[in-house]
């Protein structure tokens, strides 16, 4: 079989603890260096040590969107791997393995999987003089075996033990030389595929959709962040308070959600642009005080990482099941903004647009990421974070000098044709600034008996909520026009979704997708059109009951022909996307 | 000193008549005039009750949180802006019940705000459910055979959490507690008021002859308020006799703006927003290599 | 003008604390002693004394399901219930107020009312000797001037004021009488509304909507009740207080609604039925656990009696605004049960079967009010209430006999077709229970990994979901077949949209109706056809949106043909119904 | 004494090796085999976190709830069976962090519950952040300078509340533990106690070293654990010298379920169901004539 270049997936596997993630993220730094396009996720447990853990690299001369599920190369830390994992390796893949563990052989080349015994702690403890090199040792052997030149892995090493001193540096290169040599002396010629770098190597960050996001509202000005922890929104709190001094941005983990939500809402009203992250059941706390943000008109925003529910579910899995939640969140009826990236770009494209929107339309946005999208990393040009060019626009904040100018007495809910009403930062002589989660008059004050206030008051919010409309953004198409098949999907399906419709196309199956990131309000006007045109439309969801496809009939009455749905915690993919459009039946 | 009535609205007070509300009021504008702190300067934050209406009776930046939270909420704006004077004004059973776990965690924080909670016992807007404060036996809608737990108690509460500044008002003695306010107010840290206050028509234990009858001031009794172990035992005192004033106090302590090291520049909210510069992004970028 | 006989509606208003409620009350007794049908409703101010409240009380021969809007007479206790409440009073109507009250006069007038001004205090001060009974006075005087018999009246304060003493009784006696004479002599004549005692006088029960719940949840054996305190939900809890001895009830008021729900819950898996009651926000607060009791198949009935938002909203007010919110509230999805009873009658049966499908299905059931369904009364005959012959039906919770004979050890998620999974109390040797928010294996330990497992699990309770739409019903149908116009309404329209049917049928313009009680699961199979069968569909719902429109067109595709929505905090009525309906444009 | 065993079931263990709840397990399932309580008579709640995993690697009736709400659970089990023994067992994130309005309200009812708290000072499950116990100056993910709050002291909060036993244990030292855990069992009415639990990976301060150079014996110090003060004064110790053992214990204080009336007649979840009798239902219905 010809050997097949720059197109494959490696999957480090083993326990928590064991260095599977440092491991992989070294390897695909070395992968990166060479101008090879990645992309990378993880699967771990809800523990610290021990379990099942991986890391999965996906590696191609062209930019990639997903993973795939198939592997070509299982470099396994732990016996478990093998049984859990041995079935992802496709036909004439292989199992790296120390031959210091014991694994169940057969079962292996039972499904025509080559075995790669490999001298790891050995090579590790003779050459490095310590055991614990045996990762690198198999990093090493890696590259061997995919012949991947040893240099990039040789700088990736001088790199990340700079900071041990010169005798690790020396101990790991070695070791990893001599996992080299090895690997690519014994397996080589055996494996099939193999990696070599790019003419063109240009910079490109390596960057998962929380820390994207995080730039993103570092970008926007972003002064405060308060949160509690939660997989898989923690990181954002953690990469926040690790920037805090150098953006001036005060970063407070919180007693619990409520109170997480509730000081943003105190800085947002402040003046300060603030948020806050956390998963669905840090969301389910915060329901309360998302009502106050729509109520007082509270600028927030709050991402909203989603993982398998219900209750605490499957917490390091991943999943599409707060949608309908995060809509209809809270008692009564208020405007609010929901936005659910696909991509790192749109990660941080969504956080700077979240700020926007919230300032300008005075109300929360809730931005919706899930458990893959947060950890998933992929290889991106700088150029597509565009930090020091991103627009700020804080909508009708009054400035000092506007308000020193004020005639009339401020009123903070002053009623107007727009709905938004013009906003003083408290602390100015000329505008003492009253907020109230009762309903309330144009000052501010109580007004909760009055029908001719309450209809004033409540069609003013009703008013922002229809408008917002105006400034979100269709879904986007990809694919040919006319396409026979659409898949129509949000937030983190994204990449999944264009990878299978490139596979159809590829196969003659004229198929595109509609691929939505402004969900709420619905902007009916800009999708309609599209999703009617659509002649089969598949819902495709990370779900189990088609949340986005409930929306899109309510809202155009038009029922998705199919539906792609998958809720085992895992993420959709582009060979699960082909696999149940063929099994699929009409959704009755 | 400025004119109290600097901080009138046209808002017709809605308790009523008789309610030791209206003393906290009062107290309130009174202690903020002394101090000749503009409308502007200072901000309040309430929860939901009948005593949570305090601030909008003022002419004074405010926000009517929601039941039980105007702590946080007070916490998120005095981080973002701490040239604001920030007192909270909460029932009992909005900031010592619902919002217990903010109480117990703003104590720990020490930030520079006063709060000031209106402790009827009673849950009075809901029209008389027990409260964690009722004492003991109180005979309420929902307690038709008397409470059976152990009142709550704010003050020892206060100083066994981290309070730095820990008094009790009593709102039939206005004077005293405009003092008290304003000590409060003047405390570099997070300063508790609890205000005796009798609600008129749900509580007829605790009333104002109940009071009268067993307040005694502790500056006149030769309290020390600056050991701990002495105002912690002295803020179990209930019965015959009740203290008012100040319990504890402890001054020194940094509050928690001052470790915030964001905001040695000032106050984030007033950071004039703008792109980070190309240096700042290549930074932030340069994470990701 | 001829006398209209038994066909008016009377309003007390005053501030609170001048004994309104009280007064209407009393009034309201003296009719349905004299065998009249009676609805009663009240309106108060978030405040403890003074403000604008009124208590209000239609009359008539015949039943009646909600209240209308004109007034025919106003009895004023405060000059400010004029400037409020004049223009309610039809023309022809009439005001009666204390001459002791400054009034603006001209204004009255000017809308066609009659004034009837009457020495209340002064009678009281000098029949009775105390000015406490000019409220006695007034109702009185009313009594004279619809000609209602004197006796009725004087049979009430004999039983109200029975434990204050016999000196207290007479007194108020005397003054009743002179305000009856006095009325009837100077106003009678020019007054067009009369009342008199029917023949038939069966004992009827005086009940709202929350005392109607309380019961059914007595009757339907609830053993564990805790909540706290919200507007217009606190009185199922005082209720249930006050009963709690007679029925062995645990009875709690806890921390916050946090606690409230998770103390049910634990009632609830400890085997006894257990409720909880709250309005929006604190549902808001009950989300996180209302998604524990999804994933724990924990029974437990929550009560959200809503009221307008968002957040604090309109404390004392009525809205329908939290259905949506109610349907999608917690991350995740899994069953749970969406009830919206229209009346007291269906309060007590609602409640019962409340009971009965949280321990079929083992998962919440939420029971939706609002504030007008709870507070407002009907006189319904006590058969309507057969609280001796409930079925009670715990579903497959096994009996410690049961569990003697238990052969395999037990499993608490046993997997099953039905997707229920048999209950053992807890406290039994043969069934150890666990119980768990993670997602777990068929015993209920930890499983967040397996997919397999995961897909059992999550199908397990799908299927529950799937099933339990055999168990509820579809909409009531009022109204004739084929009409020209269908209202399709839920929860507490009822009474006004019925109202409405009678009057347009009246009228000659076919019109029926579709009310929902059951509403999640949607009962697609019995509604859908009745739905599409409709000629003129107009939604009818207490909110701005059009929620309840929102799920139909979602499940069946169906946009209602018109919106008659109500969200200025006042309940919807036979009148306002077909106001909107003669205004209404077609949808858009 | 019942077999140990009793209490074991298949599931493996999931904590790091070394960790401190290894000791709080194996103290649990001693103490209760000890007290020859059976699986079926005991049920434990838990919340999330690394500690709340421990009922599912036991053989007992149990409820993992969420994240910070074993308490009130609990609760209301205990308030429908009080046939059932009921322990909870909570993180220091999960008990006294967000579950904080549940502990201080907890401290006032008594119920006769057991409260263990693995107190790790530390997030452990969500890797590594700072915890309401955590150490003032404690440098973790989300506290890059270090924390800046006051510790939460659980045993002075569970004193000043009302609590009627209050202990602290050393997972370190689980033969003491285990007397500790059965003693709290045998207390009539809510006994804490709050157990040092190294983090092996996440709290790189308070290790076993750490403690067993600090730990010392109440019952070897003559400490006398029915004085209220000297309890609450004893429970400020923390640094050189670290007190384990029982701070604090009064008896004869009423349970909860005592006082509840209607359970007089037994738990109310194990009343047969049955509609009301008419003349029952005949009352009920008198209430609205
Ligand atoms: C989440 C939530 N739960 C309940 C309520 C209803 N509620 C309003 S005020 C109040 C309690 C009032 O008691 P307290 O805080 O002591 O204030 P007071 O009225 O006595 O001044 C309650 C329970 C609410 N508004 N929000
Ligand atoms: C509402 C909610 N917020 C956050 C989380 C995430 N979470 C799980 S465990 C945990 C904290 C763990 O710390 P601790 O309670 O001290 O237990 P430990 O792991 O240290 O034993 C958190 C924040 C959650 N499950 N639910
Ligand atoms: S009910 Fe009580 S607390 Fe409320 S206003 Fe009246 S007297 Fe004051
Ligand atoms: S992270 Fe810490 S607390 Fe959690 S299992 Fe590991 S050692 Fe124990
Ligand atoms: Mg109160
Ligand atoms: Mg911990």
């Amino acid at each position: 079989m010809a050997k097949r270049r720059n197109d494959m997936t490696i999957r480090l596997a083993g326990e928590a603890g064991q260095g599977v993630e440092s491991g992989g993220a070294g390897f695909a730094k070395a992968l990166s260096h060479g101008g090879l396009h990645l992309h990378a996720f993880a699967e771990y447990m809800s523990r610290i040590r021990g379990g099942l853990n991986f890391f999965q690299i996906r590696v191609s001369d062209h930019p990639l969107w997903a993973h795939t599920e198939g592997v070509h190369m299982l470099l396994a830390f732990s016996p478990e791997t093998m049984s859990q994992y041995g079935s992802h390796i496709v036909p004439g893949g292989a199992l790296m393995f120390d031959d210091a563990l014991k694994f169940d052989h057969d079962a292996i080349t039972r499904r025509k999987a080559q075995l790669y015994s490999m001298p790891l702690t050995k090579i590790a403890q003779e050459i490095g003089g310590n055991k614990i090199m045996a990762n690198t040792c198999g990093l090493g052997a890696l590259a061997g075996i995919i012949e991947y030149p040893f240099e990039f892995v040789a700088g990736v090493i001088k790199q990340n033990f700079a900071r041990k001193g010169d005798a690790v540096v020396q101990g790991n290169l070695k070791v990893a030389e001599e996992g080299y040599r090895v690997g690519r002396e014994r397996y080589a010629a055996s494996f099939d595929w193999k990696v070599s770098p790019l003419a063109e190597r240009p910079d490109r960050m390596m960057i998962n959709g929380n820390q994207a996001l995080a730039v993103g509202a570092i970008a926007a000005g972003c002064r405060f962040m308060s949160g509690y922890p939660m997989t898989p929104a923690s990181s954002v709190l953690e990469f926040m308070a690790a920037q805090a001094r150098k953006h001036d941005i005060v970063v407070k983990q919180t007693e619990d959600e409520i109170a997480a939500i509730l000081f943003a809402i105190g800085a947002g009203n402040a003046g300060a642009r603030a948020m806050t992250a956390t998963s669905g059941g840090g969301f389910s706390l915060m329901v309360e005080a998302l009502g106050l943000a729509g109520m007082a008109e509270v600028p927030v925003v709050i991402v909203e990482a989603q993982r398998p529910g219900p209750s605490t579910g499957m917490p390091t899995k991943t999943e599409q099941g707060d949608l309908l939640f995060a809509l209809f969140a809270s008692q009564g009826e208020f405007p609010r903004i929901v936005l659910a990236p696909g991509t790192q770009e749109e990660c941080f494209h969504t956080a700077t647009r979240a700020f926007n929107l919230a300032e300008k339309w005075q109300c929360p946005v809730i931005v919706m990421t899930d458990f893959y999208l947060t950890t998933m990393m992929r290889l991106i040009p700088p150029a597509e974070f565009p930090i020091e060019r991103v627009a700020i626009d804080r909508g009708e904040l009054l400035t000092p000098e506007q308000l020193d100018r004020l005639a009339e007495p401020y009123l903070r809910y002053r009623d107007t044709p727009s709905g938004i009403s013009p906003r003083a930062m408290p602390g100015h002589p000329k505008a003492v600034h009253q907020a109230c989660s009762d309903e309330h008059d144009e000052y501010g004050h109580f007004e909760d008996e009055d029908s001719a206030n309450r209809l004033m008051m409540a069609g003013k919010r009703w008013r922002k909520f229809h408008n917002i409309v105006e400034d979100l953004r269709g879904p986007t198409i990809y694919g040919p026009e006319g396409a026979k098949t659409t898949l129509m999907g949000w937030g983190s399906s994204y990449g999944a979704m264009r990878e299978a419709v490139d596979i159809l196309n590829a196969r003659g199956a004229r198929a595109n997708l509609l691929h939505f990131v402004d969900i709420w309000p619905f902007p009916e006007a800009k999708a309609t059109p599209l999703i009617e045109a659509a002649r089969e439309l598949v819902a495709v969801e990370g779900n189990q009951s088609g949340q986005f496809a409930h929306l899109v009939r309510a809202v155009t009455g038009r029922r998705p022909d199919k539906m792609v749905l998958r809720w085992d915690g895992r993420p959709l993919s582009s060979e699960y996307i082909i696999q149940r459009l063929e099994e699929a039946k009409v959704h009755a | 000193m400025l004119d109290v009535k600097t901080y009138n609205n046209p808002i017709k007070v809605t308790w009523c008549p008789g309610c030791g509300d209206y003393g906290i009021l009062n107290a309130v504008k009174s202690a903020l005039a002394q101090l000749e702190i503009h409308p502007h300067e200072v901000m309040f934050f309430s929860g939901i009750g009948c005593g949570s209406k305090l601030p909008d009776y003022m002419n004074a930046n405010s926000f009517t949180t929601i039941h039980g939270r105007a702590l946080p909420v007070a916490m998120g704006t005095k981080l973002a802006n701490h040239d604001l004077h920030v007192i909270c004004i909460t029932g009992d059973g909005d900031g010592y019940g619902i919002g217990g776990n903010h109480f117990i965690n703003i104590l720990r924080r020490n930030p520079d705000i006063v709060h000031i909670a209106e402790n009827n016992m009673v849950y009075g807007l809901t029209k008389g459910q027990y409260a964690p404060t009722s004492q003991r036996g109180f005979v309420a809608s929902t307690t038709p055979e008397g409470s059976i737990e152990v009142a709550f108690n704010p003050l020892t509460t206060a100083i066994n959490g981290g309070a730095t500044f820990v008094a009790r008002g009593f709102s039939g003695d206005p004077k005293h507690l405009t003092k008290l306010i304003m000590a409060a107010i003047q405390h570099k840290g997070y300063a508790l008021v609890d205000v005796l206050q009798p609600c008129v028509i749900y509580n007829k234990v605790n009333t104002y002859d109940y009071y009268r009858e067993r307040v005694y001031k502790l500056e006149e009794a030769g309290h020390d308020p600056k050991d701990r172990d002495t105002a912690w035992r002295r803020a179990h005192e209930w019965g015959d006799k009740i203290p008012i004033g100040i319990l504890y106090q402890v001054t020194g302590e940094p509050t928690y703006e001052d470790q915030v090291s964001e905001l040695k520049a000032g106050p984030v909210a007033k950071r004039t927003l703008q792109p980070l510069t190309r240096a700042q992004a290549d930074a932030l970028r340069q994470e990701f290599f």
